[in-house]
């Protein structure tokens, strides 16, 4: 017995140690990754590399078609996605519930947010590009997009509204509000916290993907900032993914730089989700 | 005010009903698509033809080395991934101060919030080197490090999800199994680990399900050589690579390369949304537990 | 430059979609790229879905202009004239397609003919893997295959040229509509063997092995030869050399900016091609051209001949 | 069982236990009077002590439970009516031992006459009838027995009413008896309170069972 | 007469039938407890009387429900109105995350009420008839999280009298207090009476007993006893509500 | 202030009010006594049923506060305390009536000089200031006021126990005066246990303020 | 002659002082009721016991605690076996997702026990000293999750029975059933008095009074007075412990 709860004690601490050794790894290998290209990338970041057109010659080549169509995208994604999937949001989780059509919607939801990013790339090819004849535009590859994080929208929507306890809802019925009042006064502001949080990692998500503007053809030489949703665009991912594919080394350093101003969005848009969100927990206590 | 009510209900329905226009959308595509394709490919030579070259004038339309390259890095991802991603999950569940859980989930959860084309460019050029520096045969484009990067990029995903479901067992049996004199191993595998066993498994799903999915990883760093093997050393090419490798070129509507990427999408399709099924099942089953 | 034309130029708007083969777009994205320093307004695109691709869009009239590694086909000349879509057919460049290998590959010496064919007939799929099938003295290595991607006019082109009919050839390489993966590829894997451009092969010089093929005919020059400036120029790269076209649409020429841009373009071809990698036309080529889309402007554009040959002059 | 049904039975059976104390107590100083036997007069007094610290237990019992347990409806009636019980069943205890008292205070034995003529027997008898009734009604929870004991605590106040005018008479007959009679009519005022306070833990039964207060105000029409 | 009356009272949740013909009066200015084990339909019972359970999935009811002489399913019936008339106080203090001032005013801005200095008046009026003016005049913009678990529950209470209304339905509402903050809301209930009917739903016997006039006794949908307070505790008729009161069920 | 607390002080104060209730029947009742007025002595008795009903009602709240507010502790204490006090007090308005009735029920005037051999007006004037000293010490829960009481209750004691020589003594000398002597005697019994009574009082008031149970065992104790 | 004995007890949370300078004895076989208003230190003090505090940060505490002889925060202690010795059953019915079997033998076979029959034997007996074996018999290989709240905290019971320790620790056992299920608790904590030492933390005054022998109330941190439970209810000491006790706190 003894013998047991000593093997049981070394086994603890051993775990203890591993444990460690893993949370950090992922973290080494994250910082690994992030140094390497700070060291590529971060000497040819200037003011040149962020306000030059696409090139040929690696040293001549900027990102300003990419990060003003990465703009764009972020932008016209959040105005189709944030009004519909806020809506589906508040339909799913305060109107729908319990009828069928309910049930399916969720399944249904639960499900596109698993559907690989490349299969709503086909969708956006064969709806926006060739039935709608929208082409590789900026306002295709939004809305390819928007469908894309229109399900994290929602279930962040619903999750956000679901900690919003039904007691206030129903202090708030019980004074006589209509349901919409009680949605519009109490629970949105409620859930406001939540569901700003969902759609910030939800346009982050969407500024980050590749796959599916490639599919829907996004990629060409684009060398001028697209004016309109109808304009041909590019944006940082893919400006990235055409340089890793060119061979000169000057392309790897140009994607490297790249990578940087991409993360660093990526990684702001990150850090306010998760600052909205403690601060957001923190500040409702039911 | 019952009139206003009702329109707004409608509204709302009217954006909820989106997304089942978003699914019957992608079925309808990747269905109307692959129905012509089958419709010149037999779906037997489909599933059992070992050879994929649908661009070629000998055409073979085999998905097999598709589904084998796909296979092989989710399967590299999630082996690489898993052990670690469950040990941080155990770790900060049952070792670690709250201040250090804390912090370290949102750094963690970063690495699944890093756009994929940038786990591409370090495959490429950063893992891919370094491992041949000590594996020779290894080629310029291969499963192992995509798989590898992969995994890095799931390792979030299973931590992080596994850590909710650890921390959604009630703290009071943890307590009790303190309780009963056991140590935070026995603790953590003997009690804590069991309980969330279908939380765990959900999210090793998902991860697999996302690894199945992932695009940009393996169609940089994997190579797009359609073939079947199990050596993670070779080029292989991945469902998702070869729909990225077709969109790259521009093969004409209507056309038969046309429809493979769409049969290939339905492929992939069935692959994920088995698995996001299986994964919700058990969610839904095993919901309510402890509430 | 006076500042007043220059002006001038500056102010003038367009919009011209670019589209077709890979291994024209090094030229056509360098001629964009300076096009857009004098005409910042007039904003060009250029996509890379392949010969064919660009052709596909092209005979709809969703692009301006088609770049093409290979003459346009009967079948395509079809489906534009439907669209009531003429075009005129302008040489770029020209290109040597080049069969390269990994530097550390230090048994290839070079190849034949027969042996390329004998490496990428449809046949060879899932028989010849390995170098010494290729010649018994070579290692018992698997053997790594790359090449342009099957929309692309290089594809037709190599396998017209090697296994003697286009679009044929064995599936299991890997086949990318991006040269550059193609580089990437090769440049990492010592087992590797495939063909692309010449341009992409000059950019990359350092990571790559060229291998001279032996056409084994002595009417163009003997044994092995390397492509080059000369040897592509005086075709005795052969079967490998071959021109690069743009091919400019009847619609679009009716259309200043297509016009100033197709004329900036054969202005400036013969250096910028030599800059990417490809080997320019000779000046009476390049006569030629500029004759030919003259005339088709005079055709399609109604415009007067003489203020067709100020636009020109103005460039 | 819950811990409060347990604790309630426990205090039944406590109670029936005073009850059978003080019958033993009354049956004892009825003797004691009966024979003039100054031994078992002392012995009922010794009795007293025993019936004082019961009624203190009992009474801390129903504190116990009033205060642990917190009775309510008929469980909050049955610790009430044990609380009233216990005090009337004490007073009939002081009643006996002040009978006990008087036997061996009066130097001489009563003369049987002026017993006779005072009723004190029946008195006694009919006291340890009403004593046994009440019991019994309280074990058994029948109201019906516990009204029987209203019409014999009549039998009581009769005998009371008549008493100084019948002690007076035997004592002009017999002056000599002036002192015993003095006494006979001290016993007979005991006894007839010993009636009161019987009646009172009918009342209280009744109470407890019932829920009916009995007490005062309608007290005549239970009566008939 | 009558402040509330329900006449022949049904209730199902699908084929639950969970109240079964309940008939009950209520007076105005009394205190009616109702009580009963968990599951009777208490709550349900409660919530009826300001239409709570429209919005539950398979509810169902029949008989009527009359309040100051109207029924209250009638079709004419705006349920917002009704609950105006009828105020709720719940379980857990539930204060909306606004201010305290939007908390007490909330019921009359979805009214349409605007009026800064009538809103500042009620809200002065409901905190002091909720006995938590002098605690939180200080701090009316504060945020109404910030106050405790019995302030909360005050301030709920506040609430829903600014609007008002004639009478008030409490489900529990000290069940989740700390004693101290028990007998505050116990002793504010205690003086609401004058001005308002009020009806609670406890699961505390002592709680019933120390406020209420009248109980109601509920045993597995069914209205069993229904008289003053002391007398159910002390007295009660039925065996159903003597062995719930002694704690004999089983 | 706290429910419960609202409550104690009520039943407080209306246990005051049944001492003030019963400090006026004994009074009326010593009065009737002396004046031999018999309407005085319907009026005590009628006051009997304000006594009764104002027992029952005290009962009713002791009991309402045990059933409703579940009081501990002191409070307990209070409401034990008020049950027994209440009961004692009712057995002296019974008491008190009971003399009236005799008043009422003897057709002559009382002799004077038996009523001075009896020592009937000490016995009330102790009686009343027993009683006037325990609602004090109830009022103000003042434990000191309430032992004085044991020390005046051995004068009522002293009185009875000498009660049947006296009075023999003056039957003897006065032989007519024969059945007043015997109501003479029932008063004096009556009076004595009115002090007993009172003394139980105090002693419930002092187990309720502090806690200590004094009655039975530790008396001589205390009386001490 | 005690079991347990707490000499000087302070403990802290960080800089809050929690407990100050208790001692408090305990006799073997007597069930002992802490007592007192939320976050007086009850369950601080408790779970210093088997030492359940030693993984809260910032948790810090100065005295000793004597169980059996020997002072438990003694460096030589492991802590393991200290758990043995001393059983905890908690506030809310916690079985492990595992049988039911399972759960009862858990503190063996994590001692690595495992010889078949000896479990066998064991479960069957906490399980009938826990009063559950004729409910569960048939059933061990079921999850423990199916039994129902009373069951599932009997259970637990089982389980800390199960390592026959001498001391049991609960937290507020009851405070989540209903109140047939807690009269079956009761009965049980009754029944096993006869074998251990139980230290119960309850805020339900009643419980503490009808099963316990003693009672410890508790203040902000200080034991204000210890005595026999009945004394404690009936006639306190300390005025503290009577306003407590009588619901005059505030
Ligand atoms: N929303 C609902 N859907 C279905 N059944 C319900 C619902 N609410 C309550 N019930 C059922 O109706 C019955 C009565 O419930 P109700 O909440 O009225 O009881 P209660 O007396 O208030 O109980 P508690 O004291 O536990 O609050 C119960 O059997 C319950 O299971
Ligand atoms: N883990 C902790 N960290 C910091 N402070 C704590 C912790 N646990 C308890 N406290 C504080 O210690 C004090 C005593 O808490 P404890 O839980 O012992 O009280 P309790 O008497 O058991 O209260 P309750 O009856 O509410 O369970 C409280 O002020 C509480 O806020
Ligand atoms: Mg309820
Ligand atoms: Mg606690
Ligand atoms: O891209 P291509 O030039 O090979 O058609």
């Amino acid at each position: 017995m003894s013998n047991a709860t000593r093997i049981n004690r070394i086994k603890d601490r051993a775990f203890k140690y591993i444990g460690l050794f893993c949370t950090l790894f992922g973290i080494i290998v994250l910082a690994i990754f992030l140094i390497d290209i700070l060291i590529k990338g971060i000497g040819r970041i200037d003011w040149a590399f962020l306000s030059s057109l696409p090139s040929r010659i690696p040293e001549r080549a900027g990102i300003l078609t990419a990060f003003v169509g990465t703009i764009w995208i972020l932008i016209l994604t959040a105005i189709i996605a944030i009004p519909i999937g806020i809506s589906a949001g508040i339909y799913l989780e305060e109107y729908g519930k319990k009828s069928r059509m309910a049930n399916l919607l969720e399944i249904n939801i639960s499900n596109l947010a698993g559907i690989p990013s490349i299969i709503y790339g086909l969708l956006g090819l064969e709806i926006f590009v060739r039935i709608m004849h929208l082409g590789n535009s900026l306002i295709a590859g939004a809305l390819t997009l928007s469908l894309l994080i229109l399900p994290i929208i929602i279930v962040a929507t619903r999750e956000a509204i679901k900690t919003v306890p039904k007691s206030i809802k129903e202090a708030s019925f019980g004074m006589g509000a209509t349901k919409w009042q009680t949605i519009r006064q109490i629970t949105l502001p409620a859930a406001a916290g939540g569901i700003l949080t969902g759609i910030i990692l939800a346009i982050s998500r969407a500024i980050g993907e590749t796959a599916p503007l490639i599919v829907i053809g996004a990629l060409a030489y684009v060398p001028f900032t697209p004016e309109s949703p109808m304009d041909e665009f590019s944006v940082l991912p893919m400006q990235i993914f055409n340089w890793i594919s060119r061979p000169q080394k000057g392309f790897a350093i140009n994607a490297a730089a790249a990578i940087i101003i991409l993360l660093a969005i990526t990684f702001v848009m990150n850090g306010i989700a998760v600052y909205l969100r403690n601060r957001w927990q923190k500040k409702i206590r039911w | 005010m019952k009139t206003k009510e009702k329109v707004i209900e409608f509204g709302l329905g009217l954006s909820a009903l989106i997304t089942i226009l978003t699914t019957v959308g992608i079925l309808w595509v990747l269905l109307v698509e692959a129905f012509s394709f089958f419709g010149k490919v037999s779906i037997i030579d489909f599933l059992t033809d070992t050879q994929w070259t649908p661009l070629f004038d000998e055409k073979h339309f085999g998905i097999l080395p598709l589904v084998a390259g796909t296979l092989l890095t989710t399967f590299i991802a999630v082996l690489f991934a898993l052990p670690i991603g469950l040990t941080i999950a155990v770790y900060l569940n049952e070792y670690a101060y709250p201040g250090f859980r804390k912090t370290i989930k949102p750094i963690l959860e970063l690495l699944a919030a890093v756009p994929t084309v940038v786990y591409g460019f370090f495959a490429l050029q950063v893992v891919t080197p370094f491992l041949q520096s000590f594996i020779p045969g290894l080629a310029g484009f291969n499963s192992l490090s995509a798989g590898l990067v992969m995994g890095i990029m799931i390792i979030p995903l299973i931590s992080s999800l596994s850590e909710d479901a650890l921390y959604a067992i009630p703290k009071s049996l943890k307590e009790a199994s303190y309780g009963m004199g056991a140590t935070r191993f026995q603790t953590a595998f003997k009690v804590m680990v069991p309980a969330a066993t279908s939380g765990i498994v959900v999210s090793v799903i998902l991860a697999i399900s996302r690894a199945i999915g992932e695009t940009m990883i393996v169609a940089i760093a994997a190579g797009q050589q359609p073939r079947l093997t199990a050596n993670p050393l070779v080029p292989i090419e991945t469902i998702t690579t070869y729909i990225v490798q077709v969109s790259l070129g521009d093969v004409p509507q209507g056309s038969i390369e046309y429809q493979t990427i769409f049969a290939a999408g339905i492929t992939l399709f069935i692959f994920t949304f088995t698995l996001n099924s299986v994964s919700y099942w058990i969610k839904k089953k095993f919901q309510e537990k402890y509430e | 430059l006076d500042s007043n034309r220059f002006d001038e130029k500056s102010d003038k708007r367009g919009k011209i979609k670019i589209d077709g083969s890979s291994t024209v777009f090094p030229i056509t994205e360098a001629v964009a790229e300076e096009f857009n320093k004098i005409y910042p307004r007039i904003r060009v695109s250029v996509g890379l879905s392949g010969t064919g691709g660009g052709f596909k869009k092209f005979s709809r009239g969703e692009i301006d202009i088609s770049n093409a590694s290979r003459p346009i086909k009967d079948t395509e000349i079809e489906s534009s004239k439907k669209n009531n879509i003429d075009f005129v057919d302008l040489i770029a460049a020209y290109d040597g397609l080049s069969v390269v290998v990994n530097p550390k590959n230090t048994w290839v010496d070079y190849l034949t003919v027969a042996e390329l064919k004998k490496i990428w007939e449809p046949e060879a799929q899932g028989k010849i893997m390995r170098w010494n099938q290729i010649r018994p003295e070579w290692p018992d290595e698997e053997i790594h295959l790359y090449g342009a991607g099957v929309e692309s006019g290089t594809y037709d082109y190599f396998t017209e040229a090697i296994v003697g009919k286009s679009h044929s050839s064995r599936g299991d390489f890997t086949a990318s509509e991006d040269d550059n993966v193609l580089v990437q590829g090769i440049s990492t894997d010592k087992l590797a063997l495939g063909f692309f451009g010449f341009a992409y092969f000059e950019e990359n010089r350092d990571k790559l092995k060229l291998v001279p093929i032996d056409d084994e005919t002595e009417d163009n020059g003997q044994g092995p030869i390397l492509p080059s400036v000369e040897t592509v120029m005086n075709k005795t790269y052969a079967p490998l050399a071959r021109p690069l076209f743009i091919y400019v649409s009847s619609e679009s020429v009716k259309r200043e900016d297509v016009r100033i841009f197709v004329n900036y373009y054969l202005d400036n071809t013969k250096t910028l091609a030599r800059e990417v990698g490809y080997i320019a036309l000779t000046p009476k080529d390049t006569e030629e051209d500029k004759k030919r889309f003259f005339d088709f402007c005079l055709k399609y554009s109604n415009i007067k001949a003489d203020s067709l040959e100020n636009e020109r002059k103005s460039n | 069982m819950s811990p409060i049904e347990t604790q309630i039975n426990q205090l039944k059976a406590e109670t029936v236990k005073m009850f059978n104390l003080l019958i033993r107590q009354v049956s004892k100083s009825q003797e004691a009077m009966l024979d003039f036997d100054k031994d078992l007069s002392r012995e009922v007094i010794v009795i007293e002590d025993h019936v004082n610290s019961f009624e203190l237990k009992l009474d801390r019992d129903c504190e116990n439970l009033l205060a642990l347990y917190n009775p309510l409806a008929i469980d909050l009636r049955l610790v009430l009516a044990v609380l009233k019980i216990n005090s009337n069943l004490e007073r009939i205890g002081d009643i006996a031992s002040g009978i006990a008292k008087f036997v061996i205070r009066y130097d001489k034995n009563f003369d049987e006459r002026i017993i006779e003529r005072a009723s004190i027997m029946p008195m006694f008898k009919t006291c340890l009838l009403m004593l046994h009734e009440v019991k019994d009604a309280f074990e058994k929870e029948d109201t019906q027995i516990s009204r029987k004991v209203f019409k014999q605590d009549e039998f009581l106040d009769e005998i009371n009413k008549n008493a100084i005018k019948s002690l007076t008479e035997h004592v002009q007959k017999h002056p000599e008896d002036l002192e015993q009679a003095f006494y006979m009519m001290a016993i007979i005022l005991k006894l007839e309170r010993v009636g009161d306070q019987i009646k009172n833990i009918a009342e209280e039964i009744i109470f407890y069972i019932e829920a009916k207060v009995l007490k005062h105000t309608p007290k005549k029409q239970e009566k008939k | 007469m009558h402040i509330l009356e329900a006449n022949g009272i049904n209730a199902y949740y699908g084929t639950n039938h969970v109240l079964k013909n309940i008939n009950l009066q209520i007076k105005p200015h009394t205190i009616t407890a109702f009580i009963g084990p968990s599951g009777c339909g208490k709550s349900t019972f409660l919530r009826m009387f300001n239409r709570m359970n429209d919005y539950i999935d398979g509810f169902r009811k029949e008989g009527e429900i009359i309040i100051e002489g109207n029924e209250i399913y009638n079709k004419q019936v705006r349920v917002e109105d009704l609950r105006k008339q009828v105020g709720m106080v719940f379980q857990k203090p539930n204060p909306f995350p606004k201010t305290i001032f939007e908390n007490v005013v909330y019921g009359l801005t979805i009214r349409g009420e605007k009026d800064k200095k009538k809103l500042n008046e009620i809200a002065e009026r409901s905190l002091r008839q909720a006995v938590l003016w002098d605690e939180v005049k200080d701090s009316l913009k504060k945020s109404a999280l910030a106050l405790s678990g019995g302030q909360q529950q005050r301030l709920c209470i506040a609430r829903a009298l600014a609007v008002e209304p004639s009478i008030i339905l409490m489900d529990e509402p000290a069940s989740s207090l700390d004693p101290i903050s028990t007998a505050k809301i116990e002793e504010l209930i205690l003086q609401l009476k004058e001005k308002y009917s009020i009806v609670i739903v406890t699961h505390n016997m002592q709680q019933a007993g120390r406020i209420s006039d009248n109980t109601a006794f509920f045993y597995m949908g069914e209205l069993i006893e229904y008289d003053e307070t002391s007398i159910i505790f002390t007295s009660p008729k039925h065996d159903k509500t003597q062995s719930y009161v002694t704690g004999r069920f089983g």
